[in-house]
């Protein structure tokens, strides 16, 4: 189990700025979900975390640790890991290889062979194509490996961005009992995803972002029910 | 009007350096447009090759003027490239690369075992028949063309499928005809060069245009940047100028053109004149 | 008017078939979606209508014409647009210019016009210009025209390849998961947009997984699973078909698409 | 009025086949110290300026017009390869600049113009020599080799061609290689098949080290004598070659063990100030720039045309021997040629 | 005369496959252009021609620490050259260019400090005379660079292939980023690659400067157009194909000169080769990257 803590993150792209100082918790055990519009800043406080973006101010404390700055391999190795937007995916490995890449920090192999079978009991497609390379894989498919490749690392904070995006409706649904799998295991999580009433049910607490600035933040139920979170993002 | 004395000098004593630096120019955009359609094609040297002795050859053995040999250097490069171009212009990548660099090894092989070419004692004697306005009228209009149409549809299309051609492909663009002209461009562009070369320096050798100077031609661009025509022409002046500038070294020169080299890209690695051009014409 | 059919149109890769033996009637006008579980074959379907990839068999005819053996570009000058779903925006160019490359099919100007900045090359380069920002005001893409393509979000990069495809007022516009990374009001945006290019003349094939923008908007839906077709029908009718929840809504999807149902046509 | 005369030199100091320019240039700069401790024209210094080239043709040229143009040379030794002569020649020529080869041994070289002279012999006028001594003892058939990518290396084979087809020698095969190779084994395997009675190889140093190395792995024995050109007369043979050299014959106007008094000065002082030994290449330059020094003097003043003009009339007795130009500018006579033998790693004269 | 011209050939492919091993493994798996690798080379000689000439090394003792040294310069060399573009995300081809500078700096200072002389290493090192086996001739040097290649072949597959290390180099090589999110450590691995590639340019360095007698700083570069060539043709990053690549180069030209004409033994490789890739444009084991629409 593991907590976040950040305060005053901001990031800037070039000239731009786009996180103005953001503060965040994510407690140990708890699912929180970051909803925002198209270009609010969400990808880019994930990537600030995980150590893919250098912040240019503000603390990120993992477990206590200030970890901003560091580089993704030391966040990685501090357990906490993320599942990219855009699935990144490695195309030109096989499916095997890519989960075996997700078990990387991952020494024990009788743990790994272990999670392995857990990912492919809840994928069965990844289990059909185990030697096909992630490249040649569908959309869908794709996103699968790219959960099942962080599942794969037994993190004890998990950064999702948009997991559900690609998915058919069934697992849309088989991603959030995911999610409330993982939370009942004790896995701490950070989500953000579009599909936000779905992700609030799951969530225990929210922040909305919004061109780089929290503008509204409160237990899930709360948020789900604010008028304007309504109107501008779960659509009437 | 009256020269200066003093300029005269300097003139005569810097005359092969400024055809160098407007020849090398020329190179450097025919590097540049097939750089700019995302091809790897090096066969620069061979065409440059191919221009330089079939325009020797007709101003030595056919004796014509050079305002006729000029235009007809384009001319072998141009059927080289449309030869090649169809079963190559397949290939991508470092592919491409490798199997233009072949041409121009074979063609050396050519020239150093067919006597008509004068084998490994090249051609010598050649007149100098290219003057210092030719060749810079020459980069001139090659620069302007190619930021005219850089900045037009044809432009766009270019990035386009640099950046990915599948993608360039289902927005219409014509990704083999693309790949095509620009290799005939880059025929023309480097023939033009070696006859230009050819006609300054009266001797021209087999050993001229093969793997080493197809790599020093592709650093042209790649110091430059590709972004402008006006980049890799940068690129080429620089590398040019570099070796004499660094003459006071003597023993280190070339140590320090590399370190020049070095620190250049470390710090500029999108080449030096990084900006892009617009690429709409209105 | 049939505008697109396919027939027996089948895809194979080593050990198996993404699309099978697929016949697909498209009429002119309106907008049909395809949906299906994950790697059923919906964007390789996609990419044989565009040409992106040849068929292992069966034929493609397009406005009354065989297309099967056309390259994209080929295609795209007849009037095959279309989106990736894997975005694939030419990120060092800026946006606007990334819209202008939607145009390309449809300019003119020969070289020797274009080095002369002759009239009809201004004239045609000004229009398309005008054709891009509008577009880009269509998809909410204006404030960022000069940005670089690479430096937009997910979302906006969605929405800049939509504005892509669609600024050449194409006949087919194929649209591969274009709500993926939207939030549901952003989606509704999209399905407004989605009805005006309609309106433009284009007929609109869609891949989506969100039920809710699909069944609002479709008239009709195919339904592929393990690359074949398993039905094809309304909305409504695909919605209580047993074989499609089964095989890709879920029971429960189902309902609460029929709950929709409900309320639209009670309010 | 200066109190130097400034000369220059262009010589391939970088690169990969910097070993012959910078031998040239030591060579120049060990004569150059003799000659200015009385100096020329009543006591001015001469001041040598030395380019690099780099081997490379556009580079030789700019070296070329630099020395003229911003140094105002009065006289140009060099470039090192025969290829840069082609190229730098006729912009010398023009300046009406007297341009001296040390090394280029090429055909047509003299050609260029009247201001092209080279004091390095011709190969036409030592091949033969080396042939008539091999035909002597008793070889009747050769197997001809050559760097056919390097203008020295082919000019060298053009005339041991004619040498050997005028010698009636019968010549069974004709193989060549890059200057750049390493590996010879093929064109050595299908000579070693036709049982040749000699191997003459015109290259560059390394190659013919690396040809004689392979030649021996392949079982080529003493029955078979192995004939070397210009290039293979380098201390360096026997250094890379080492006992695989052994045996091999090539002609020299000088060799390192050459007896006389003024070479053995030159060897040791060039020993002193180097730490190595010269080659042929150091011997020329230094030759050269004593001819050049001479010339100066006679012309009176530091004055190109003059110089030229006195260049022509030089009668002067260096390390390599007596020495006098043709009306050509090229070397006038063949009389110093030796043939030596490489024997444990060095030359002495063949018996 | 054929069966020595066979074995001519393949002893020759087998010194152009030892020297295109590590090459694939920087160029091939990591896609990096790195013109120093032929510097490595002839570091890994000179190392060698010092331990041996100077402090009486045999070539046993000598093989390994040349070979490490090498690797050592390598590391240094990826370390200032490439580290920062890395970091930056810069284009391709800059790792082409700034490389490029790089050898250009390196070879003319090694030029300076060492002497343009070709060198050679102790001439009692190994045996020097050849075997002869049924006719046929082979020395000592070339069964080692036989060996030493087959041994290089198979560790390198093995490493690439069998590995969690090799794995992770050719997720590294694809993907750093990503790679970086699952916990590797991008810049140390690419020192770590840059290293065994150092080492098999070296240990190439020593074999091949043992066999044909001549150490110099450019003996790497001369040998970098086979070794581009011998790669492309085998396939990016095909371990496999570089060996085969290799011998079928060697062959082939062998087989031209002594039966064709010399002169023309690199043009009919080169066309050979390009008719290879017209025919299979990825090389001969290169599978095409798979992209998908
Ligand atoms: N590499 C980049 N360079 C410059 N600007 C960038 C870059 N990446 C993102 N931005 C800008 O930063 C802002 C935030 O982008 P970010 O990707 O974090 O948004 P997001 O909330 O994840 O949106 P989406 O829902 O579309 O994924 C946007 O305005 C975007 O254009
Ligand atoms: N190049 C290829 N090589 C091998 N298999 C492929 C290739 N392209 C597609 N496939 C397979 O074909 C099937 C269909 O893929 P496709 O992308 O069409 O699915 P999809 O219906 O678009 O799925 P999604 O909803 O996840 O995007 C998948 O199982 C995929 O793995
Ligand atoms: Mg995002
Ligand atoms: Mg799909």
């Amino acid at each position: 189990m593991s907590s976040l803590d950040v305060q005053g993150l901001t990031v800037f792209y070039g000239r731009t700025e786009a996180l103005k100082g953001i503060d965040l918790t994510v407690a140990e055990g708890q699912v929180v979900c970051l909803i925002g519009a198209n270009g609010a800043g969400k990808t880019t406080t994930m990537r600030a975390l995980s150590g893919l973006t250098r912040p240019r101010a503000g603390a990120i404390r993992l477990d206590g640790a200030d970890i901003a700055g560091w580089r993704p391999h030391r966040v990685a190795a501090a357990g906490m890991l993320q599942v990219p937007e855009g699935r990144q995916v490695f195309a030109e490995l096989t499916v095997a290889e890519n989960l075996a890449m997700g078990a990387w920090l991952l020494a024990d192999r009788a743990e790994t062979a272990r999670r392995q079978d857990q990912v492919l009991a809840r994928f069965p497609r990844l289990k059909e194509r185990l030697d096909q390379p992630a490249g040649s894989m569908s959309g869908g498919e794709q996103q699968m490996l790219a959960l099942g490749r962080a599942l794969m690392g037994a993190p004890r904070l998990l950064l999702l961005d948009e997991p559900s995006m690609g998915l058919a409706p069934l697992f849309v649904e088989e991603i959030f009992s995911i999610v409330a799998d993982l939370k009942r295991e004790g896995t701490t999580i950070l989500l953000v995803e579009q599909n936000a009433s779905a992700a609030l049910e799951v969530a225990d607490y929210a922040y909305v972002l919004e061109t780089g600035r929290i503008v509204l933040e409160g237990p899930a139920a709360t948020v789900a029910h604010d008028p304007a979170v309504v109107a501008a993002y779960l659509g009437g | 009007m009256i020269i200066p004395p003093w300029l005269d000098d300097f003139l005569w004593t810097y005359q092969n350096l400024i055809h160098a630096l407007g020849i090398n120019g020329l190179l450097a955009l025919s590097m540049y447009v097939v750089l700019a359609v995302g091809q790897l094609s090096l066969g620069q040297a061979a065409f440059m090759g191919l221009g330089a002795y079939s325009s020797a050859l007709m101003t030595l053995k056919l004796k014509l003027p050079f305002f006729m040999v000029l235009p007809a250097s384009c001319v072998v490069p141009v059927l080289f490239a449309l030869a090649i171009g169809v079963p190559t212009l397949r290939l991508s990548g470092v592919y491409l690369a490798i199997a233009t660099i072949g041409l121009g090894e074979v063609l050396r092989a050519v020239y150093l075992n067919v006597d008509y070419f004068g084998g490994a004692l090249g051609l010598s004697g050649i007149p100098e028949r290219a003057e210092t306005w030719m060749i810079y009228g020459l980069l001139f209009a090659a620069v302007a063309i190619l930021w005219l149409v850089g900045r037009s549809g044809v432009g766009r299309a270019m990035e386009a499928m640099r950046e990915d051609e599948t993608a360039a492909g289902v927005m219409g663009v014509n990704v083999g005809r693309y790949r095509m002209g620009a290799l005939l461009a880059s025929a023309v562009l480097a023939g033009l060069a070696g006859a230009l070369g050819a006609h300054v320096s009266s001797f021209i050798g087999p050993n001229e245009y093969g793997f080493e100077p197809a790599v020093t031609i592709l650093s042209y661009a790649l110091l430059g940047g590709i972004g402008t025509p006006l980049a890799p022409v940068l690129g080429a002046w620089i590398l040019t100028l570099l070796p004499e500038l660094l003459r006071g070294f003597s023993d280190l020169r070339l140590v320090f053109n590399g370190v020049i080299i070095v620190l250049a890209v470390l710090f500029l690695p999108n080449g030096l004149l990084s900006w892009r051009m617009k690429r709409r014409g209105a | 008017m049939i505008l697109l059919q396919t027939a027996g149109l089948t895809r194979r890769y080593a050990g198996l078939v993404a699309v099978d033996a697929v016949d697909m009637d498209i009429p002119a006008g309106g907008i049909h979606a395809v949906i299906g579980p994950n790697g059923a074959g919906k964007t390789t379907l996609f990419n044989l209508i565009s040409g992106v990839v040849p068929p292992s068999a069966g034929t493609i005819r397009f406005a009354g014409s065989a297309v099967t053996s056309l390259l994209p570009h080929e295609r795209a000058r007849l009037g095959i647009a279309r989106t990736f779903q894997n975005i694939r925006v030419f990120g060092a160019m800026t946006v606007l210019e990334n819209v202008l490359t939607g145009l390309h099919a449809h300019l003119s100007a020969t070289l020797p016009e274009i080095v002369a900045r002759l009239g009809r090359f201004r004239r045609e380069e000004r229009a398309a210009v005008d054709r891009a920002k509008d577009a880009l005001a269509l998809v909410g893409l204006s404030a960022r025209a000069d940005a670089r393509a690479a430096a937009l979000s997910y979302g906006d990069q969605r929405r800049l390849e939509i504005a892509r495809a669609m600024v050449a007022e194409p006949r087919l516009l194929l649209l591969d998961e274009p709500a993926a990374g939207m939030n549901p009001a952003e989606t509704e945006a999209l399905a407004a947009l989605v009805r005006r290019i309609r309106g433009f003349g284009t007929t609109v094939l869609l891949v989506e997984h969100d039920m809710g923008f699909v069944m609002d908007l479709s008239d009709t839906v195919t339904v592929l699973n393990f690359g074949r077709r398993i039905f094809q029908g309304t909305p409504a009718e695909v919605r209580r078909e047993p074989a499609v929840i089964e095989a890709y809504l879920g029971p429960k999807v189902a309902e609460r698409l029929a709950r929709r149902e409900a309320a639209t046509r009670a309010g | 009025q200066a109190q130097t005369v400034p000369v220059g030199a262009i010589e391939i100091l970088s690169g990969p086949a910097a070993a012959y320019g910078i031998a040239i240039k030591g060579g120049l700069d060990l004569a150059l110290d003799e000659i200015n401790q009385k100096g020329v024209l009543g006591g001015k210094k001469i001041a040598l300026t030395v380019e690099d080239s780099a081997a490379d043709k556009n580079q030789a040229i700019n070296a070329a017009r630099k020395l003229i143009g911003r140094d105002k040379v009065v006289a140009i030794i060099g470039p090192t390869l025969s290829n840069e002569m082609f190229a730098v020649g006729p912009v010398t020529n023009e300046r009406k600049i007297p341009t001296i080869g040390t090394s280029t041994t090429a055909n047509g070289i003299t050609d260029i113009g009247p201001y092209i002279f080279r004091t390095s012999l011709p190969e036409a006028d030592v091949v033969p020599v080396t042939f008539k001594k091999a035909q002597a003892r008793g070889v009747k058939t050769v197997a001809l080799m050559y760097a056919n990518d390097d203008a020295f290396s082919k000019s060298g084979f053009d005339v041991m061609k004619a040498a050997a087809e005028k010698l009636g020698l019968n010549i069974l095969a004709i193989e060549s290689f890059g200057t750049k190779d390493t590996d010879f084994a093929a064109q050595l395997t299908k000579i070693k098949g036709l049982k040749p009675d000699a191997v003459a190889i015109s290259a560059l140093v390394e190659p013919v080290s690396g040809v004689l190395l392979q030649a021996r792995q392949l079982g080529f024995g003493k029955e078979t004598l192995f004939i070397g050109g210009n290039g293979s007369n380098s201390p360096k043979l026997g250094a890379i070659a080492g006992a695989a050299a052994d045996g091999l014959i090539v002609g020299s106007p000088w060799f390192i063990g050459k007896p006389d008094a003024l070479n053995q000065k030159f060897v040791a002082a060039f020993k002193a100030k180097y730490g190595k030994d010269p080659d042929q290449f150091a011997a020329q330059a230094y030759d050269c720039m004593f001819i050049l020094a001479a010339a100066i003097d006679r012309a009176g003043a530091a004055d190109s045309e003059k110089i030229t003009a006195a260049l022509a009339k030089t009668s002067y007795t260096g390390v390599m021997g007596p020495f006098t130009f043709t009306d050509h500018r090229d070397p006038a006579s063949a009389e110093g040629v030796v043939v030596l033998e490489m024997r444990d790693g060095k030359f002495g004269i063949a018996p | 005369m054929f069966a020595q011209q066979l074995v001519n050939g393949v002893l020759l492919g087998a010194t152009y496959a030892l020297f295109a091993l590590g090459f694939t493994l920087m160029f091939g798996v990591l896609r990096v252009i790195n013109l120093t690798y032929g510097f490595y080379f002839s570091a890994g000689a000179f190392i060698a021609l010092f331990l041996t000439r100077q402090a009486g090394f045999g070539i046993w003792a000598a093989l390994p620490v040349a070979a490490m040294g090498a690797g050592a310069v390598a590391v240094a060399l990826d370390w200032l050259l490439l580290s920062r573009l890395r970091r930056v995300n810069a284009p391709e081809l800059s790792s082409l260019m700034v490389t490029l500078g790089g050898v250009l700096a390196l070879y003319s200072a090694a030029t300076s400090i060492l002497g343009p002389d070709i060198r050679r290493l102790p001439p009692d090192l190994v045996a020097s005379d050849a075997f002869v086996l049924a006719g046929l001739r082979v020395t000592t040097a070339q069964l080692l660079i036989l060996l030493a290649t087959a041994v290089m072949v198979g560790a390198l597959m093995a490493l690439m292939r069998g590995t969690r290390l090799g794995l992770a180099i050719r997720a590294m090589a694809e993907k750093p980023d990503a790679a970086g999110l699952m916990g590797i450590d991008t810049g140390r691995l690419a020192a770590l690659v840059s290293f065994i590639s150092g080492c098999l340019a070296g240990a190439g360095g020593v074999l091949i400067g043992l066999n044909f007698n001549a150490i110099h700083p450019y003996m790497g570069e001369a040998m970098m157009l086979r070794g581009f060539v011998v790669i492309i043709v085998g396939g990016l990053g095909d371990i496999r194909g570089a060996l085969i690549a290799g011998l079928l180069l060697g062959v082939i030209e062998v087989f031209t000169a002594g039966y064709v004409a010399s002169g023309l033994k690199e043009a009919v490789a080169f066309a050979i080769l390009v008719v290879v890739l017209w025919t299979r444009p990825s090389g001969l084991f290169g599978r095409a990257v798979v992209r998908r629409a």
